[in-house]
C-alpha cells in the first residue's frame, strides 16, 4: 500500500473553490468596463491617469510589501480605483505619487493585506486632494479628440501643471456653486466632467451585480449608502430645492457609483458583519448627503467613506452577532 | 444665536478638532487609547473637567482677572488643578462608581494641554458664558470621538501583524495621520 | 498691582495647599521603598520560576526575609549578590535546575509517517494523527516549547529537536507547559541518567518508528544499583530519590541509545540551527 | 549621586528597623505645606507683576500700532482717528467698566484734515473654510461704500483659502464697491454690488463677503442710532 | 414540511452518487482483527482476554467500566494473539486486543447474549442496550443507554431520529433507511418506549427521497413517527442544529438537548439497537461507507469491528494513484490517516479516500475580513475575529467571544477564501484554555 | 538607570530613590539631546512639537522659548528642592514654571509680536509641556543646580532638534521654502498636505518610522554578529 505519500490535515479536508486571490483578480477585471468607458469619455489621458496610479501602487507594493504580495491582486484593485477617482487631466508624477502613498501609508505599514484600517486607493486620493487642492479640482472636458491631452499630464515631477485645457465643472460643483442643474441622462452616461471613471454610473451598477452575484462583494453596503442617499437627499430637496439638488441627481451624481460600489465593498475597510454593513452603509449615506449640502466641498463620498471607515472596528464591536443559544439560555435564567 | 452656538459646537467638535486639528490633548491620546473602554471613559472624564474649566475661567475672567490679564496662564493652571483635585475628592467620597469607572482618569487630565488651551482659546475668542460652554462641550466630545476611535482602531491592530519598524508609535501616527484627512471632510461645514 | 498680583497668586495657593494637605493626611499609604529599589534590581522577567506572580511579589519576600535572594533563578550571582547586600542578608544557594527532554527521535532517526500539512504548532498538529509522526509520543520538532522560552534558552536543531541551553535555561517550565506531548521534565543539573524516550511499544517493532527508541529490553535495568531503574508498562523508568547510586555503566548496553549519561547538555552533539536558517 | 539627603525621602538603608515607624504624618506638617505654597504663590505673583509691568509698553504699543496698522489701512490713512466703544447695544464715548481696555469692542472714525468724516472701521467675525474669518471693515457708512478691509486672523487652508489675506489682487478687487449687499460671482465684473470670488477658494472669498456686509448690516443702525440720540 | 430551519451553514458538493445507489454488502473476515479498548465517549473497557484465549464471535473482550461505558466484544471467533499498543483512528495509540480470525469456526453462535425486548422494564432495556456495547453510530461514539436514561428531573417529550447524514460523500445511513426502514421504526420502538416519549421525529435531508419514502411505506400505524424533510444543509445533522429545524427551539448555549425535552438519537443507532435485540448478538459490526475520488471501487459495506483499514481499502480494490489523503469520517469532520494499520471502530461512519485535488492548498493568505466565515457559522460566532485572537494567543478573550460553543464543524474553514484553518486554531485553542484553566486551578 | 543606581555600593551614601547615577556634565547635556532624547525616544511635549512645526521660524520661537523655561525653572527647583516638602512639589513646580512661562510669553508679545502671534496659545501652553514638568520630577527635584542646569539645556536642546527636523521636513515639502526663503524656483508644486494637520502626524510618524526602522536594524547586526 502506498502509505508513504499520504498527507495528513485538520478538518475539513476539503474547501470551497473561491480564494482571494480569485476574488481579487476578478474584481480588478470587473473594472475593465469602467476603464474603457473612462477611456471613451476622457480618451488616452484616462489610460495615463491610471496607469500612472497602478504603477506608483504597484511598485511600492513590490517594493516595501511581503515577498510575492503582489500575486493577490488587491494592489492591482487599489491602483486601478484610485486611478479611477482622480480627475483625467492631473499629471501623472501626482496619480503616481498618490499610488505609491496608498499603498505605502494606507496599507503596507498596516502589515498588508487584510489589516488597513482605512481604504488604501483612499488614503492616496485624500492625501493628493489635501496636497494639491487645486491640480485635483481641475476637471477637464469630456469627449474631443482621443489623443489630445486633457491636461499638462507630462508635467515635470514636484512641478506646477500648465496647461490651458478646456475645464468644466463637475454636476456637483456646478450645482453647489452656480445652482446649475445637470440633466438625469448624461449622470446616467457620464458625459459630465469628473473622475475618470466616476462618470458613467450605468456601468458601474452593472459590473456591480455581476459581482454581486458572484459573491464577490457584499450587496449590503452599497445598497443601504444609494438608500439612504435618495432618502435623505429626497427629504432635504424637499424641504430646501435650492440648497439640495434633488434625490435621482445626488444618486447618479460624483463618485456615488463607484464609492458604493467599489469602495464601500472593501471588506478589509468595512464592518465584517452583515449588520455593521447595514450600519456602515447608512452612516456613510448620511455623511455623503450632509457634507454635499452643509459641508463646503462639492463632493463627500471619498471623506465619507474614510471617515466611516474610522468608525469600522467600532461598529464591528457592537455588532458581534448573538451566539446561538445564548438568547435562549438568558430566557431560562 | 442658535447658528451661532451650532457652528461653535460643530466646527469644535468636527473641523477643529481639538486632537485631530489642533494637535491637543496628544499625550492622552497617544498614550491610553489601547481600549476601547479606557478612551471613551477618560474623553467623557476629560468633557466634564472642560466643562467646569470653561465655567470657572469665565468666572475668574470677568470678575478676577480683569485687571491682571498676565496672571492668566497661571491662575488658570492652579485653577484646573486644585479643581481637579476637588472633584476628585468629591467623586470618590460620594460616587465611588463612577470614581471606579472615571475617577482614575482624573490625574492624568490636569496634565492634559487640551484644558488650559480651552481657558486660553475662550479668553481670546471672547466667549460667553454660554458659548464658553457649548464650546468646552464640542471640544470634550471632539477629545472623546478621536480617544474613542483611535481605541478601538488601535483594540483591532492588537491582532495584526505590524512590520516590526511600525510598531512602536510610528504606526499610531499614521493612523491618526489618516484619520485627521479623513475630518477634514467636514471642513467648510456651516459656511455655505 | 504687585499687591494685587501677590493677594490673588498667594491666596490661590494657599487654596491649593489646603487640598494636597488634607488628601495628604487622608489618603497616603506608607510602603517599604526597598521594594521599589529590590523590584528594580530583579530582571522584571515575570516568569514565575521563583513559584510567586512576578517579580514585586518575589521583591516583597525577599524585602520580609521570607525569600532568599537566591531563589531567583533568572538572576546570575553577581546580581543575587548585590540584593544581598543591599538587604544585609544571606544570599542563600539554590541548586540549579535545567529542562531535560524526554525525547531524542530526530527527524534523521524517527520516521515521519506522512506529512503534515496545517498550522505549524504542535499543539495543533498534535490531534491531526498525531502530527503524521511514526512515534505517537514523539517530539514534533514544530517548536512550541522554543517559542514559550523566554530567555533564549531554547532552540530547534537543525534535525528537528528542541535543544535546552543549560547556561541560560532557568527552570521556569514554561516548556513544560507548552509541549502537547508533555515531552520536557525539569530536573537539576546533576542527575546524570536519562531515558530520553517515553513510547510505550515494547520490542523491535518500535524501531519501525524510531531507531533510537526504548525496547524495554530490561538491560539497563540489570546493569543499575538495584531499584534504581525499572521497566514500567513499556519504557525504562528512573527511581530518581536514588540518583546518587547512578553509574554510567547503566547505559553501556542499551540497544538503541535511548538511556543516556548526562554531563551538562543533553544533545550536545546536535548543532543547533543557526537564526538564519531557523528563518 | 547626589549626596544630599532629602525631604521626605525614606531615611536610609542601614536602619531598616526605623522606617516602619515612620508614619505619613510625621512627612511634613500642615502649615509648612500652606506656607510654602502661599509663599510661593505671592513670589510668582509678585515676579510677574514685575515682569508685565516692564513689557506692557511695548505690547500695548505694538497691540496698539497693529490696529491703528488695520484701521489707517482700510480708511486711507485718516489724519485723525475717533473711537466708540459698544455697550450692550449701544455706542458710547467712554470705555465699559470691568473689561481689559484692549478687550473692549470699538468703532473707529476716520477724520479728515478738515474735521469731515472719511469713513469707520469696525472688526467683524464669520465662518470660513476652516474657522473664522476675521477682518477690519472699512467703510462709508452713508453710503456702504467700501474703503478697504484687512484680515486680522484666518486659518484657511495654505495656498488656497488664505490667499484672502495675501492675494493683494483679491483685495483691490473690492475697493469702489458698495456692500447694499455685496455678492460674489465668478467672473470678471465691473457691477459696483458683485466682486469676483478666488477660483479654488470660493468659500474664503465669500467668507469675507459675508463678514463684510455683516459689518455693514450691524453698524451703520447702531452709527446711526448714535447720532440720532447726539453723540456727535 | 420543514419550517423552522437552521440558519447560516454552508453547501459542500455533496459527493453521494459515488455509493448512494450501491446496496450493502458484507465484507468478508479478515486474517486479523483489531479492537482497540477505546472506542467510545466515556471511560474505555477493562480488559477481560488474556494472550492465548480463545474467543466465540460476540464474546466480551472488554468490560464496561461503570456507568459511562459500554463492554466490547469479539467481531469473530479466533484467539487472542496479543495485547498491545496500535494506532487508533484518532491518532494516538491506545491498548488493544488482536484476535487472529479463525474463518472456518462456525461464526454465528449460541445462545442470544441479548435477551428478547418483549417483556423488559425500562431499566432492563437500558441494562441490555449497555450490555450490547451499543454506541451512538452518527459520529460520536456516545453511549447510547445513557441517552436513554436522562436523568429524572428532566422530562423528555420528543425523540428525533438523526438521518440528516450531512456530511459530504457518506451513505451508510442512507442506505440503513433505504433497506432496512423496518429496523429503524423497531429501533424508534424500542426507544420511545425506554424514554416514555409519545412522539418521534425522523429528520432526513431530502437529497434522500428513496429513504423517506421507505420509511413512509413502513411507518408503524400505532406510533406517532414524523418523517420530516430536511433542507440539504451541512451541518444539518449537529444535535443543535436539528433541533432547531425540527422544533424551532434553540438549545440553551452549554446545555444538553434533554434540557428542552429532546434526544437525539442516530438511524444507525436505532437500527443497531434493533438488530441487537433481533439477533441476540451484541455491537460487533457496523455499515461503513468506503468511498472517495481516490478509491477504486465505492461501497457501502457492513464491516466486522477491528477490521485494519489497510485490509478495508484492499477489499476496496485499493487506492488510485492520484490518492492524497485518507479519512476516518466525512471530508468535513473526520480525521486524517497517517497510518493505515488502524482498526474501524464502532464510531466509523465511513473511510474517504480524497484525490490530491480535492484536499486544501497550503498557500494561506492573511484574513481579508470578508465575512463569509461569519455567514457560515452556524452558531453564530465570529470566527474571523476568533482566528485573529487565536493567532496572538488571545485565548482568554476567546472564551469570552464564547469559542465553548464552536462544534468545529468546520464551516467557516471551509468557505474561508484565505483558506485559514479556523477550525484548527480553535480545537488547539481549546486545548490551551483548558491547560490555562487547569493550571489556573491547581 | 534606577537599576545602576542601586547597584552602585550605595550603602554609604543618603539614598534617593530614582535619583540619576552620577555622571559627568557632558553626559547629562548628551542624554537629553540623543538616548533620552524627551520628543523621539521619550515621546513627551508632543501637541507643541506637531502643532508649530509647519514652519522652520515657529521651531526656533518655541524652542528657545521652552529652553528658557526649561533652564530657569530647572534651576530654581533644583536650588529650592530642600526647602520644598514632597507634599507640595508638583503645585510648587507648577507654580514656578507657570511663572517663567508667562515672563517668557510677555517677553514674546513685546518683543516679538509676529512670533508670538504665529504660535498663538502654545507658548502659554508650555506650562503643561510633560518635558519640563517630568524633568522637574526626574531631575531637577533630585540633583544640584549645575547638574540640573546641564541636564535642562541637553533636553531643551534635544527637543529643538525633533523641532527643527519636524519643522524643516514640512517647512520644505509642504511650501518649498526653508526659513521663508524659496528653494525650489517658481515652478515647485507645494505639497500643502505637510502644513495641514495631517501632516504634522505624518512626519511625526516618518520620525518614528525611521527611529523603529534603525532600532531594527540595530537589533539584526547585533544578532549576527553574536551568531
Ligand atoms: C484640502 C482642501 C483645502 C481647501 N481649502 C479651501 C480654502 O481654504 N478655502 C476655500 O474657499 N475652499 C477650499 N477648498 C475647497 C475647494 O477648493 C472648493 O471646491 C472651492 O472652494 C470651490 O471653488 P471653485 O468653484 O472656485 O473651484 C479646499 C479643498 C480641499 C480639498
Ligand atoms: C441524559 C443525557 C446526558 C448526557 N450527558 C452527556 C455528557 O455528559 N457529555 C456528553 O458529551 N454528552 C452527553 N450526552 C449526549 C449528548 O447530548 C450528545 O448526544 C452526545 O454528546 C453526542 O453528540 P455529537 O455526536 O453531536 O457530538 C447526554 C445525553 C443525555 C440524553
Ligand atoms: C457538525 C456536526 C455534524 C453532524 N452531522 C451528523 C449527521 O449528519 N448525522 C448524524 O447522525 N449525526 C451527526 N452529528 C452528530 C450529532 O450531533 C449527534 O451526535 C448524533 O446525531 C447523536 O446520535 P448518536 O448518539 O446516536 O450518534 C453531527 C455532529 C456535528 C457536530
Ligand atoms: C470588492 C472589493 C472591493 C475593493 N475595494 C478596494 C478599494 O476601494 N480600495 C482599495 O484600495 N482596495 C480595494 N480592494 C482591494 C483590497 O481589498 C484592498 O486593497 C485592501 O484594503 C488591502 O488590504 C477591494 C477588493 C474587493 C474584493
Ligand atoms: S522555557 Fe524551558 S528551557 Fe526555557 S528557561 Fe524555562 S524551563 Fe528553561
Ligand atoms: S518538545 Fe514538544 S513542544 Fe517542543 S517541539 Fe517537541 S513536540 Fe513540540
Ligand atoms: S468550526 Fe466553530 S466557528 Fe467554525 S463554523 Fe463551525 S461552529 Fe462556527
Ligand atoms: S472567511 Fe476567512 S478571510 Fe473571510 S473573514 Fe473569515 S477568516 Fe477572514
Ligand atoms: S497633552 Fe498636549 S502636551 Fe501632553
Amino acid at each position: 500500500m502506498i502509505a508513504n505519500k499520504l498527507i495528513v490535515t485538520a478538518s475539513p479536508h476539503v474547501k470551497s473553490v473561491d480564494s482571494t486571490p480569485r476574488i481579487m483578480w476578478t474584481v480588478a477585471a470587473s473594472l475593465v468596463p469602467v476603464i474603457a468607458a473612462s477611456a471613451f469619455f476622457f480618451g488616452i489621458s484616462a489610460l495615463l491617469v491610471i496607469f500612472a496610479a497602478t504603477l506608483g501602487a504597484l511598485l511600492t507594493e513590490r517594493l516595501l510589501g511581503r515577498p510575492l504580495s503582489l500575486r493577490d491582486g488587491s494592489a492591482m484593485i487599489t491602483g486601478l480605483l484610485l486611478g479611477l477617482c482622480l480627475p483625467p487631466g492631473i499629471p501623472m508624477w501626482m496619480a503616481f505619487l498618490g499610488g505609491a502613498f496608498g499603498i505605502g501609508f494606507g496599507k503596507v505599514i498596516w502589515g498588508g493585506l487584510g489589516q488597513n484600517g482605512f481604504n488604501p486607493a483612499l488614503i492616496g486620493r485624500a492625501f493628493l486632494q489635501t496636497a494639491f487642492p487645486v491640480a485635483i479640482t481641475t476637471w477637464p472636458k469630456p469627449g474631443g479628440n482621443f489623443f489630445a491631452l486633457k491636461g499638462d499630464l507630462f508635467a515635470f515631477p514636484f512641478m506646477h501643471p500648465v496647461s490651458d485645457v478646456v475645464t468644466s465643472a463637475t454636476p456637483l460643483g456646478l450645482f453647489k456653486f452656480e445652482k446649475l442643474p445637470t440633466p438625469l441622462l448624461d449622470l446616467v452616461l457620464g458625459t459630465t466632467g469628473g473622475s475618470v471613471g466616476e462618470t458613467s454610473a450605468i456601468i458601474i451598477i452593472l459590473c456591480g451585480v455581476f459581482l454581486a452575484w458572484k459573491g464577490y462583494l457584499n450587496w449590503r453596503s452599497p445598497v443601504s449608502i444609494v438608500v439612504t442617499v435618495f432618502l435623505l437627499g429626497g427629504l432635504l430637496h424637499l424641504i430646501n430645492p435650492a440648497k439640495a439638488p434633488d434625490a435621482l441627481f445626488m444618486v447618479f451624481s460624483g463618485g456615488l457609483m463607484l464609492g458604493a460600489v467599489y469602495m464601500a465593498t472593501d471588506m478589509v475597510t468595512v464592518p465584517t458583519t452583515n449588520k455593521g454593513r447595514w450600519v456602515f452603509g447608512i452612516g456613510t449615506g448620511v455623511l455623503v448627503v450632509v457634507i454635499r449640502v452643509y459641508g463646503g466641498l462639492p463632493e463627500g463620498v471619498m471623506y465619507a467613506i474614510l471617515i466611516m471607515n474610522a468608525f469600522t472596528p467600532l461598529i464591528n464591536n457592537f455588532t458581534q452577532p448573538a451566539v446561538f443559544g445564548t438568547r435562549t439560555l438568558k430566557e431560562a435564567k | 444665536m442658535i447658528s451661532n452656538l451650532a457652528w461653535i459646537f460643530f466646527s469644535t467638535l468636527l473641523i477643529n478638532n481639538f486632537t485631530l486639528a489642533m494637535f491637543l490633548g496628544l499625550c492622552a491620546f497617544f498614550g491610553v487609547t489601547t481600549k476601547i473602554d479606557t478612551g471613551w471613559r477618560l474623553g467623557a472624564a476629560n468633557t466634564f473637567v472642560l466643562v467646569m474649566t470653561a465655567v470657572s475661567v469665565w468666572f475668574l475672567n470677568r470678575f478676577v482677572l480683569a485687571e491682571a490679564p498676565y496672571l492668566r496662564t497661571i491662575a488658570f493652571i492652579v485653577v484646573i488643578a486644585s479643581l481637579v483635585q476637588i472633584v476628585e475628592m468629591i467623586i470618590k467620597k460620594f460616587l465611588p462608581v463612577l470614581f471606579r469607572e472615571l475617577g482614575i482618569y482624573l490625574p492624568l487630565i490636569t496634565t492634559n494641554c487640551a484644558i488650559l488651551a480651552l481657558a486660553l482659546f475662550q479668553t481670546t475668542r471672547k466667549y460667553n458664558l454660554i458659548e464658553g460652554i457649548v464650546f468646552a462641550l464640542g471640544a470634550g466630545l471632539g477629545l472623546t470621538l478621536a480617544l474613542t476611535l483611535m481605541a478601538s482602531i488601535r483594540e483591532r491592530l492588537d491582532v495584526a501583524d505590524i512590520p516590526a519598524m511600525a510598531k512602536r508609535m510610528g504606526l499610531v501616527l499614521i493612523i491618526a495621520s489618516c484619520m485627521s484627512m479623513a475630518f477634514m471632510g467636514f471642513a467648510g461645514m456651516g459656511s455655505g | 498691582m504687585i499687591f494685587q498680583a501677590i493677594l490673588i497668586l498667594g491666596g490661590t495657593g494657599l487654596v491649593f495647599a489646603i487640598f494636597i494637605a488634607v488628601a495628604n493626611k487622608k489618603f497616603k499609604v506608607w510602603e517599604d521603598p526597598r521594594i521599589d529599589v529590590v523590584a528594580a534590581m530583579l530582571p522584571q522577567a515575570n516568569c514565575g520560576a521563583c513559584g510567586l506572580p512576578g517579580c514585586r511579589a518575589f521583591a516583597e519576600r525577599a524585602v520580609e526575609g521570607t525569600m532568599e535572594p537566591a531563589g531567583c533563578p533568572v538572576s546570575n550571582t553577581d546580581q543575587i549578590h548585590s540584593i544581598a547586600a543591599f538587604l544585609g542578608i544571606e544570599a542563600g544557594n539554590a541548586a540549579k535546575r535545567v529542562a531535560r527532554l524526554l525525547c531524542a527521535g530526530s527527524t534523521d532517526v524517527a520516521k515521519q509517517r506522512a506529512e503534515y500539512r496545517g498550522l505549524s504548532t504542535c499543539a495543533a498538529a498534535t490531534p491531526v494523527a498525531g502530527g503524521g509522526k511514526g512515534c505517537a509520543w514523539g517530539c514534533l520538532g514544530l517548536g512550541d516549547c522554543a517559542v514559550s522560552c523566554d530567555f533564549d534558552a531554547l532552540h530547534m536543531s537543525a534535525t528537528g529537536l528542541p535543544v535546552v541551553d543549560v547556561e541560560k535555561c532557568t527552570s521556569c517550565g514554561d516548556c513544560v507547559d507548552a509541549c502537547p506531548k508533555g515531552l520536557f521534565v525539569i530536573q537539576p543539573l546533576d542527575h546524570n541518567l536519562l531515558v530520553q524516550c517515553k513510547n510505550l511499544v515494547t520490542g523491535d517493532s518500535v524501531l519501525e518508528a524510531c531507531q533510537v527508541a526504548c525496547t524495554a529490553c530490561g538491560k539497563c535495568v540489570l546493569d543499575a544499583a538495584e531499584g534504581l531503574i525499572s521497566v514500567a508498562s513499556g519504557v525504562a523508568v528512573i527511581e530518581y530519590d536514588l540518583i546518587a547510586d547512578a553509574e554510567e555503566r547503566a547505559i553501556e548496553r542499551c540497544p538503541t541509545g535511548a538511556i543516556v549519561w548526562l554531563q551538562g547538555a543533553q544533545f550536545a552533539r546536535l548543532p543547533a540551527l543557526s537564526s538564519a536558517e531557523a528563518a | 549621586m547626589s549626596g544630599h539627603s532629602h525631604h521626605g525621602a525614606p531615611p536610609e538603608p542601614a536602619a531598616p528597623s526605623e522606617q516602619q515607624d515612620q508614619t505619613p504624618a510625621e512627612g511634613s506638617s500642615s502649615a509648612r505645606l500652606l506656607f510654602t505654597l502661599g509663599f510661593f504663590g505671592a513670589l510668582a505673583g509678585s515676579l510677574l507683576a514685575f515682569t508685565y509691568q516692564k513689557t506692557l509698553p511695548a505690547i500695548q504699543k505694538f497691540a496698539g500700532e497693529k490696529v491703528e496698522v488695520a484701521v489707517m489701512e482700510v480708511l486711507g490713512a485718516p489724519p485723525k482717528l475717533d473711537t466708540l466703544y459698544l455697550i450692550g447695544d449701544k455706542l458710547s464715548r467712554t470705555p465699559p467698566a470691568g473689561v481689559i481696555p484692549g478687550d473692549a469692542i470699538k468703532l473707529f472714525i476716520g477724520i479728515d484734515a478738515k474735521g469731515e468724516r472719511m469713513g469707520v472701521a469696525v472688526e467683524e467675525v464669520a465662518p470660513g473654510f476652516a474657522s473664522d474669518v476675521r477682518l477690519m471693515v472699512g467703510f462709508n457708512p452713508s453710503t456702504g461704500a467700501l474703503t478697504g478691509f484687512k484680515v486680522l486672523s484666518q486659518t484657511e487652508t495654505p495656498g488656497l483659502g488664505d490667499k484672502i489675506e495675501k492675494d493683494t489682487a483679491f483685495a483691490s478687487r473690492f475697493t469702489g464697491k458698495i456692500a447694499l449687499p455685496l455678492k460674489g460671482t465668478k467672473s470678471v465684473t465691473t457691477d459696483p454690488s458683485t466682486v469676483q470670488t478666488i477660483t479654488g477658494a470660493t468659500i474664503s472669498s465669500k467668507a469675507v463677503i459675508k463678514v463684510i456686509n455683516k459689518a455693514v448690516e450691524t453698524w451703520k443702525p447702531r452709527l446711526e442710532a448714535f447720532e440720532k440720540e447726539g453723540g456727535k | 414540511m420543514a419550517f423552522f430551519g437552521f440558519a447560516h451553514g454552508v453547501h459542500p458538493p455533496e459527493e453521494k452518487e459515488l455509493t448512494s445507489g450501491l446496496p450493502i454488502r458484507r465484507m468478508p473476515f479478515p486474517d486479523e482483527l483489531v479492537l482497540p479498548l477505546r472506542q467510545h465517549a466515556g471511560k474505555p473497557a477493562t480488559l477481560c482476554v488474556k494472550v492465548g484465549d480463545k474467543v466465540e464471535r460476540g464474546d466480551p473482550i472488554g468490560l464496561a467500566d461503570g456507568f459511562m461505558s459500554v463492554p466490547i466484544h469479539a467481531s469473530a471467533a479466533g484467539t487472542v494473539t496479543a495485547i498491545d499498543w496500535w494506532p487508533h483512528p484518532d491518532g494516538t495509540m491506545a491498548q488493544a486486543v488482536h484476535i487472529a480470525v479463525d474463518k472456518y469456526a462456525p461464526q454465528v453462535p449460541r445462545p442470544r447474549l441479548v435477551p428478547r425486548w418483549e417483556g423488559l422494564t425500562v431499566d432492563e432495556v437500558v441494562k441490555a442496550v449497555q450490555s450490547a456495547g451499543v454506541v451512538g453510530l452518527g459520529g460520536a461514539a456516545f453511549p447510547t443507554h445513557v441517552k436513554l436514561a436522562p436523568p429524572k428531573d428532566f422530562t423528555v417529550h420528543t425523540l428525533i431520529v438523526n438521518g440528516a447524514e450531512c456530511e459530504p460523500y457518506l451513505t451508510s445511513d442512507h442506505r440503513t433507511m433505504v433497506e432496512y426502514p423496518e429496523r429503524v421504526h423497531f429501533g424508534c420502538r424500542i426507544m420511545m418506549h425506554t424514554l416514555g416519549v409519545k412522539k418521534a421525529v425522523i429528520g432526513v435531508e431530502k437529497n434522500k427521497p428513496d429513504a423517506i419514502a421507505a420509511l413512509e411505506r413502513t411507518k408503524p400505524k400505532d406510533l406517532d413517527i414524523t418523517i420530516m424533510p430536511l433542507t440539504v444543509k451541512y451541518p444539518q445533522g449537529a444535535e443543535k442544529m436539528l433541533i432547531q429545524s425540527v422544533t424551532g427551539v434553540e438549545v440553551p448555549s452549554g446545555k444538553l438537548p434533554v434540557s428542552v425535552g429532546v434526544v437525539v438519537q442516530n438511524v444507525g443507532s436505532l437500527a443497531a439497537v434493533a438488530e441487537v435485540f433481533d439477533t441476540g448478538l451484541p455491537l460487533i459490526e457496523r455499515i461503513v461507507t468506503v468511498t472517495g475520488h481516490g478509491l477504486r471501487r465505492p461501497a457501502n459495506l457492513i464491516v466486522p469491528v477491528g477490521t485494519k483499514l489497510k485490509d478495508l481499502l484492499t477489499y476496496c480494490d485499493g487506492i488510485t494513484a492520484d490518492a492524497a489523503e485518507v479519512i476516518i469520517g466525512g471530508p468535513m469532520m473526520g480525521l486524517s490517516q497517517a497510518n493505515l494499520e488502524a482498526p474501524v471502530i464502532k464510531g466509523t461512519t465511513g473511510v474517504v479516500v480524497l484525490a490530491s485535488h480535492e484536499t486544501r492548498g497550503e498557500t494561506v493568505y492573511p484574513c481579508i475580513h470578508c465575512g463569509r466565515c461569519l455567514d457560515a457559522c452556524p452558531v453564530f460566532l465570529n470566527p474571523s475575529w476568533l482566528g485573529d485572537l487565536a493567532r496572538v494567543k488571545r485565548y482568554d478573550d476567546m472564551a469570552e467571544f464564547h469559542l465553548a460553543d464552536c462544534m468545529l464543524c468546520g464551516s467557516c474553514s471551509y468557505v474561508c477564501p484565505s483558506n485559514i484553518p479556523l477550525s484548527q486554531l480553535f480545537q488547539a485553542s481549546k486545548v490551551m484554555l483548558r491547560r490555562a484553566q487547569q493550571a489556573g486551578a491547581a | 538607570m534606577t537599576t545602576e543606581a542601586a547597584i552602585a555600593p550605595a550603602a554609604a551614601e543618603p539614598f534617593v530613590p530614582g535619583a540619576p547615577p552620577p555622571a559627568p556634565l557632558r553626559l547629562d547635556v548628551w542624554r537629553g539631546i540623543a538616548d533620552d532624547n524627551p520628543v523621539m525616544i521619550q515621546m513627551l511635549g508632543l501637541c507643541p512639537t506637531m502643532a508649530i512645526s509647519n514652519q522652520v521660524s515657529n521651531g526656533l520661537g518655541m524652542g528657545a522659548a521652552t529652553i528658557f523655561v526649561l533652564v530657569c525653572s530647572s534651576f530654581l527647583i533644583s536650588l529650592l528642592r530642600k526647602v520644598i516638602p514632597a507634599e507640595v512639589r508638583l503645585a510648587t513646580y507648577i507654580l514656578i514654571i507657570a511663572t517663567f512661562v508667562t515672563i517668557a510669553d510677555l517677553v514674546m508679545q513685546a518683543y516679538s509680536p509676529v512670533l508670538s502671534k504665529t504660535l498663538g496659545p502654545f507658548v502659554p501652553l508650555i506650562v503643561v509641556n510633560c518635558i519640563i514638568l517630568g524633568r522637574a520630577e526626574a531631575f531637577a527635584g533630585k540633583v544640584g543646580p549645575l547638574r540640573a542646569v546641564a541636564d535642562a539645556i541637553g533636553m531643551g536642546l534635544g527637543f529643538l532638534l525633533a523641532l527643527l527636523i519636524m519643522c524643516a521636513f514640512r517647512e520644505v515639502v509642504g511650501s518649498g521654502m526653508f526659513l521663508g526663503h524659496p528653494l525650489f524656483g517658481p515652478n515647485y508644486e507645494p505639497w500643502v498636505f505637510m502644513i495641514m494637520p495631517p501632516g504634522g502626524f505624518l512626519t511625526m510618524g516618518l520620525m518614528f518610522l525611521a527611529m523603529g526602522w534603525w532600532g531594527e536594524r540595530k537589533k539584526a547586526l547585533l544578532k549576527k554578529a553574536v551568531a
